[in-house]
């Protein structure tokens, strides 16, 4: 297997060897990896520790945000799905997931062919992996474990989106098809390395602005129109039945971030820093305007429009949080917080489809403004690590690769909704909605204090 | 016997029990509603969308008391919650026809 | 002091030295081992990180975990006994217990003395240990924080058969008790190294199937048959007062428990990765089958069967977790789902004790199934590292310690339990249960909303 | 720039070179540094998940603490304070925060000038750290996040003073000039290294006793006087609103608090080790003490006073942390526990004043009993690491230090409040303060249960 | 004076407020209570345990008024919480005998 | 036809709850209150502020009889909740005029 972000970092090296700032990043990777491929500890402390701060991330973080946007009657139905698509992708993720996603056989650098959008199933169900095989300076197995919390948030982002009436049965059947559709697709073409599609164009994805964030909110788009608005929508006011609580996930998301983007460099180094760095700026500073923005509209600032702002900021500085610079973090921070805010208010208002969570507003616009800008703060004029190439090359690139993944994901999610669609039914009854999805699909009550 | 049913600010909340207690009164039940007169409410907006909540927090004072002193607990109740702002609340009166002390089976003006 | 898991390794190495898996493991511990016992930087910042995720399982994960699951009148004497067992174990881990516990003195490989079941004091108030002591590549120091935060938890896992009727200074004292006269001397025998009683048979437990769940869970039946059944079980409903918090524990928990079995390598390399790997697996795994039995039993999957499948899953691989490959957590998950759920509902219900959290069917059952299968996927046939026998010579030593263990168990159990009765008394008065324990023991309650 | 708390042990080696229980610190410390001044990648995944702990500790772990305790009216405020503060104090970090903080532009051991007390602009935005910048063992970029989650949670603290009734307007514009005024130079002259005003007094403050706490307790008794009490208080009973909310909050706090100190360490190895160690032995033995007290008192212990001792045992061990043996913490848990009880139930009942959830009495007393204690417990006759002179001397130098601060917080925080309560007034309308914050303010509601 | 007293699903609070709007009644207080009629319920199952739970939510909404507009009133709710399945609740009609307005002192029909 | 209110505590619930069934009553409302009467409540102390909570919670359950079965409720009621300690509860009866049924319109007794 080829381990691909440090691929992704020799790669830059091959067309840009004269670069300044790359050198010494450079000479510190790949130096030791030339002398003797060995574990490196600390990297896989660190690997180690970042996947359990992603874990967190959705359980019970992403759950907790989710959780208490919905009306009581709906938390649990939240609560569950979040944590059973932990159970399932990790099945699938072990099955053949991790292989189709990071296989490398038959790929080659310049080379498009079949691999370049999909693996193989060499790895399938783990098959030669041991706690002695080694990918860069961490163990394979670790690698696994780090991307499967990857693939676990993925589909769970989507579930806000359909909150309060999607059934469980196809809630289960469509992220299962979608994660094996989609993203492991997407995955493969930006992260498997040498020969990958994306990865052979120049594309930057850091830590999922792509493969993550694009990904969900297009699909999470698709997913509220094709589904139709919760009943009474809008004119029923559905206010959160519990801010704390989503307050409460915000904070363990903006923690997790840390290991999300910090551990995408899949070491502990400078790198790792800086992402954490500029995740915690674009974070606050996203967080601080979409506040401002509240408080000159609406005469208050609202705690959900901070912790949307930040979710927005995090979620925006994810592609660039690994070449960028802490100007890049100000920057794509206050674009995000205001870009975001408008999607996910004034916009959706006016398109009137019910992404009753703001996925697409926040993740999918969120992830695209991050793309789109880790080609433009990158660049080492700006503070970034430098670019291959001149700004308006890479801004084109992203803008292509982001531009194919959501037309992509937007054809397949719309087919597999009408599948799912035509096998179990994506909605629940009329009466199964106005009780509750927690009492009638699950058979419990949120609270009984 | 009667029924003084008082629907007050919970900010008023102690006061009235201690009129209440100065006044005699020692048994009472207490309930959390939400009410709507002529106060006008407040608006939350959540991520852009509006909500007017207009049915404002209020408790509810339930005390059974004999017929001759209705006039009294009214009194000490208005007095009490009285603040002169909008949404103090009213004391609605009505007609017990029978008191039961579960305790000991007493009934009437004795189990109050 | 010697260093009980590296020793473990070093001991399956001494018999069975021609296993293929086993060399390359040793070599890359041992050698720099014996090169320069020195502390590795990496292997330490992932066992400081691991502390503090099992930590975080009592504090506050398992304290939600079951507070959410006890009636509101009880919350807070949940929340309370487990945070009050933080600080008790702690002191006594410092006075003496990290030293009964963990010292070696007088022990020797193949020699069944006194020291065999129990160690000395000679590290009793820390006595000796300062923070340049080495315990192969970790301080000394971390060694004593990260075993102390098991001593913590296992003692806290009981808390949930004697729910909502015990005395708090009962708690109290039972608990100290319990800790010195059933936990020290068992963790002694697994794990203090050569010359251990279970050590030197060769008894596989990796992070704790037998030192912790197996006695927790023993310790639970037994309590909560003496102690008697909640006043109104099972007549009068009990459900939980606030699944939000249930779950939000369960989340902590999971992720904590990457700490709990990864950091029980005690390094940070392939092998703890790999144990964290089994640990996601058989987690998933397991909520996953409990769910679909669930859902084909009741036509409603729960989120609490998915939640209660996850820790049941979670300590079943725990004994196994380093020993064995992916196929052993599928294997341990689907068992431990399955045998549990029967465990914790049918099999309760037809023989009527109130083990109110369910801490015997869960812990108990889930500890004893990962212990036996410990001796089965550890084989190098099932992707194991490899076994020091035959699977049957071995699963028949841990089916020989479990044995052992729940039978020493139940019954220092059951006579502390005795005495404690007669010396306070176990349970509070009908009156104090029916008001709830949180207004009738700590003067507080738990929601003024 | 120049490497704080590496010169820290350095500065007190130059002094006391012959002390033996430094010296193998040192050859550890100083011998890599003076070979190659290199990144370790243990100590970077250390103080990365530890910079991940202390933010978790501010979000959500104080914000919940501090909300629970507050009615439910008020809840979303103090969770939107200690977010915003967080998003706030991130961009004035960045802006020239940490380079007022730790440049050491114009310092020289033992001379003393303007530099003594405030560092300049030289690290702007920083300007000139990149990813590959170096400081000690660690990344300077990783210096930068570390410290900003300390400079994070130290405004946050004083939230809980003027909780319930303060202007969130006046609640950031006194934020941002009190981390300017106050925090910024305090931390400067202890930790910025040789010529630092306290730091060449040789003032042990480890992890933020002086900087953090005491600082913070001073700033909250000021504000607390000056804002005025709450309406009603003290004759209003106002309990907290949720006490599991409040319990959690303390477990992620308790939990951080392994970053916090552990991390202080900057390093991977015995010495953070036994830092956690002490600050776990002190925190468990401050909860049992109030508790005990609490159960004396009242003739029942509860979950708010484990909780409250618990913190104060963590403010108290914080400067001593990095200095002291086991013993030492057993001593500071006991003793913050009993002084920090007394401070915050008797001693704020007779004097009158409204510091609404103790942040004085646990985190300034706290703070204040450490910081000499350090002196103290420091000593090699203790079991400490061996301190520079005498006891006497090293008490004399604490308490000078903590003197200090106390008064200049004093004297700046009044004046700021002054300041505030001219421009935008520090108090909401008693309208909007019996409403509740929440919706007077933010337009939001805590709870639609 | 009538005391007017509807037990409706929460499900038709907001027409059944809509509708006393258009009747021109502003005042009136609400109460989240748990009903049982004919209505059955519903069973949890917590890993095993089966509950029978038969207390299902239900608004209770207290309007007062005089007692020529009683009749308005009540067909009003009928009107609006009717859904014609099982479970739509129930109105109670009781006498008042006195109303006190308490910011004002009022009493009586005024005080409404 | 009478209005029959019981304030109970919250233990006894599921016993008058049979009972009334055995009375053959189906319907009922319940809500939660709080109560204030002999019983004399607890002190809860928050870091060393003492909050004397004299308002217990009691459990109100609302059930609407025909005027002949009141005294069989009545005694089926107080059966049921009868422990023999302070704070047993009280039952209250008053008159009600009316009643409707909101799903068929049915009004009067055969509404119930
Ligand atoms: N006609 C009514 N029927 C039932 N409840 C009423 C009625 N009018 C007022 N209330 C209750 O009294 C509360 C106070 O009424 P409001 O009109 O706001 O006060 P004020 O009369 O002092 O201005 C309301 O919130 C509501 O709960
Ligand atoms: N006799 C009664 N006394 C008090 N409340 C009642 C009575 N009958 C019904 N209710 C209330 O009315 C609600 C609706 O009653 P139900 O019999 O379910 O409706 P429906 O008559 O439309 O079938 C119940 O949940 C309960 O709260
Ligand atoms: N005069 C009253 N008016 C309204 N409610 C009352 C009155 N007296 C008692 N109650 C209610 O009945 C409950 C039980 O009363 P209490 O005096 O404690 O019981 P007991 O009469 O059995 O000693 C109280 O908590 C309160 O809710």
């Amino acid at each position: 297997m080829y381990f691909a972000r440090i691929g992704r970092l020799r790669h830059l090296g091959r067309r840009s060897l004269g670069a300044h700032t790359l050198l010494a990043a450079l000479a510190a990777i790949l130096v030791p990896q030339t002398a003797s491929a060995e574990i490196d500890s600390g990297a896989t402390a660190w690997i180690l520790t970042s996947s359990a701060l992603v874990l967190f991330m959705t359980l019970p973080g992403l759950a907790l945000f989710y959780g208490g946007l919905v009306r009581t009657k709906n938390v649990l139905s939240i609560l569950m799905q979040c944590f059973a698509l932990a159970a399932v992708v990790t099945i699938l993720w072990l099955v053949f997931g991790y292989s189709v996603a990071f296989d490398t056989t038959g790929m080659q650098a310049g080379t498009t062919n079949l691999n370049s959008f999909i693996g193989g199933f060499s790895m399938a169900f783990l098959s030669g992996v041991t706690h002695e095989s080694e990918s860069g300076s961490i163990p394979t197995i670790l690698h696994f474990v780090f991307q499967m919390t990857f693939a676990i948030i993925t589909p769970a982002l989507i579930v806000g989106t359909f909150a309060e009436r999607m059934k469980f049965s196809a809630m289960l059947i469509f992220s299962a098809a979608w994660l094996i559709l989609v993203y492991l697709p997407i995955c493969h073409m930006t992260w498997s390395g040498d020969g990958g599609w994306f990865w052979d164009m120049g594309v930057i994805d850091f830590a999922g602005g792509i493969v993550v964030h694009i990904t969900a909110g297009i699909a999470a788009l698709v997913t509220c129109i094709v589904i139709g608005p919760r009943k009474g929508y809008p004119t029923t006011p559905m206010p959160p039945h519990n801010m704390t609580m989503c307050v409460t996930g915000t904070g363990m998301l903006w923690v997790g971030w840390y290991g999300f983007n910090g551990g995408s460099e899949l070491g502990a180094n400078g790198s790792a820093a800086m992402a954490v760095a500029v995740t915690q700026i674009s974070a606050a500073t996203a967080a601080f305007t979409w506040m401002c923005i509240e408080w000159i509209q609406h005469k208050q600032p609202s705690v959900l429009g901070l912790a949307t702002g930040a979710i927005a900021g995090l979620a925006a500085v994810t592609p660039a949080s690994g070449v960028i610079g802490p100007m890049g973090g100000l920057a794509i921070g206050f674009a995000s917080g205001a870009i975001c805010w408008y999607a996910s208010t004034a916009m959706k208002q006016a398109l009137g489809y019910d992404d009753s969570l703001d996925v697409f507003g926040v993740h999918g616009v969120g992830g695209f403004v991050g793309t789109v800008l880790a080609g433009v703060f990158g660049a080492a004029a700006f503070g970034g690590k430098g670019l291959d190439g001149s700004i308006i090359g890479q801004v084109g690139v992203q803008l292509f690769a982001a531009a194919v993944t959501a037309v992509y994901t937007a054809a397949i999610t719309f087919g597999i909704l009408k599948a799912v669609d035509a096998l179990v039914g994506l909605r629940v009854e009329a009466e199964e909605e106005s009780t509750g999805l927690d009492v009638s699909l699950h058979g419990e009550t949120g609270y009984n204090l | 016997m009667r029924l003084i049913e008082a629907i007050i600010k919970p900010f008023n909340v102690d006061d009235v029990r201690s009129a209440l207690a100065a006044a005699g009164v020692e048994g009472m039940t207490l309930t959390e509603v939400k009410g709507h007169g002529r106060q006008k409410g407040h608006t939350e907006i959540y991520r852009g969308a509006e909500y007017q909540v207009d049915m404002l927090p209020k408790i509810k004072i339930e005390v059974i008391v004999e017929d001759d002193r209705v006039e009294a607990v009214v009194a000490a109740i208005t007095a009490a919650a009285h603040t002169g702002k909008i949404g103090d609340g009213k004391i609605f009166v009505a007609d017990i026809d029978d008191v039961v002390r579960i305790r000991t089976g007493e009934r009437g003006e004795s189990a109050i």
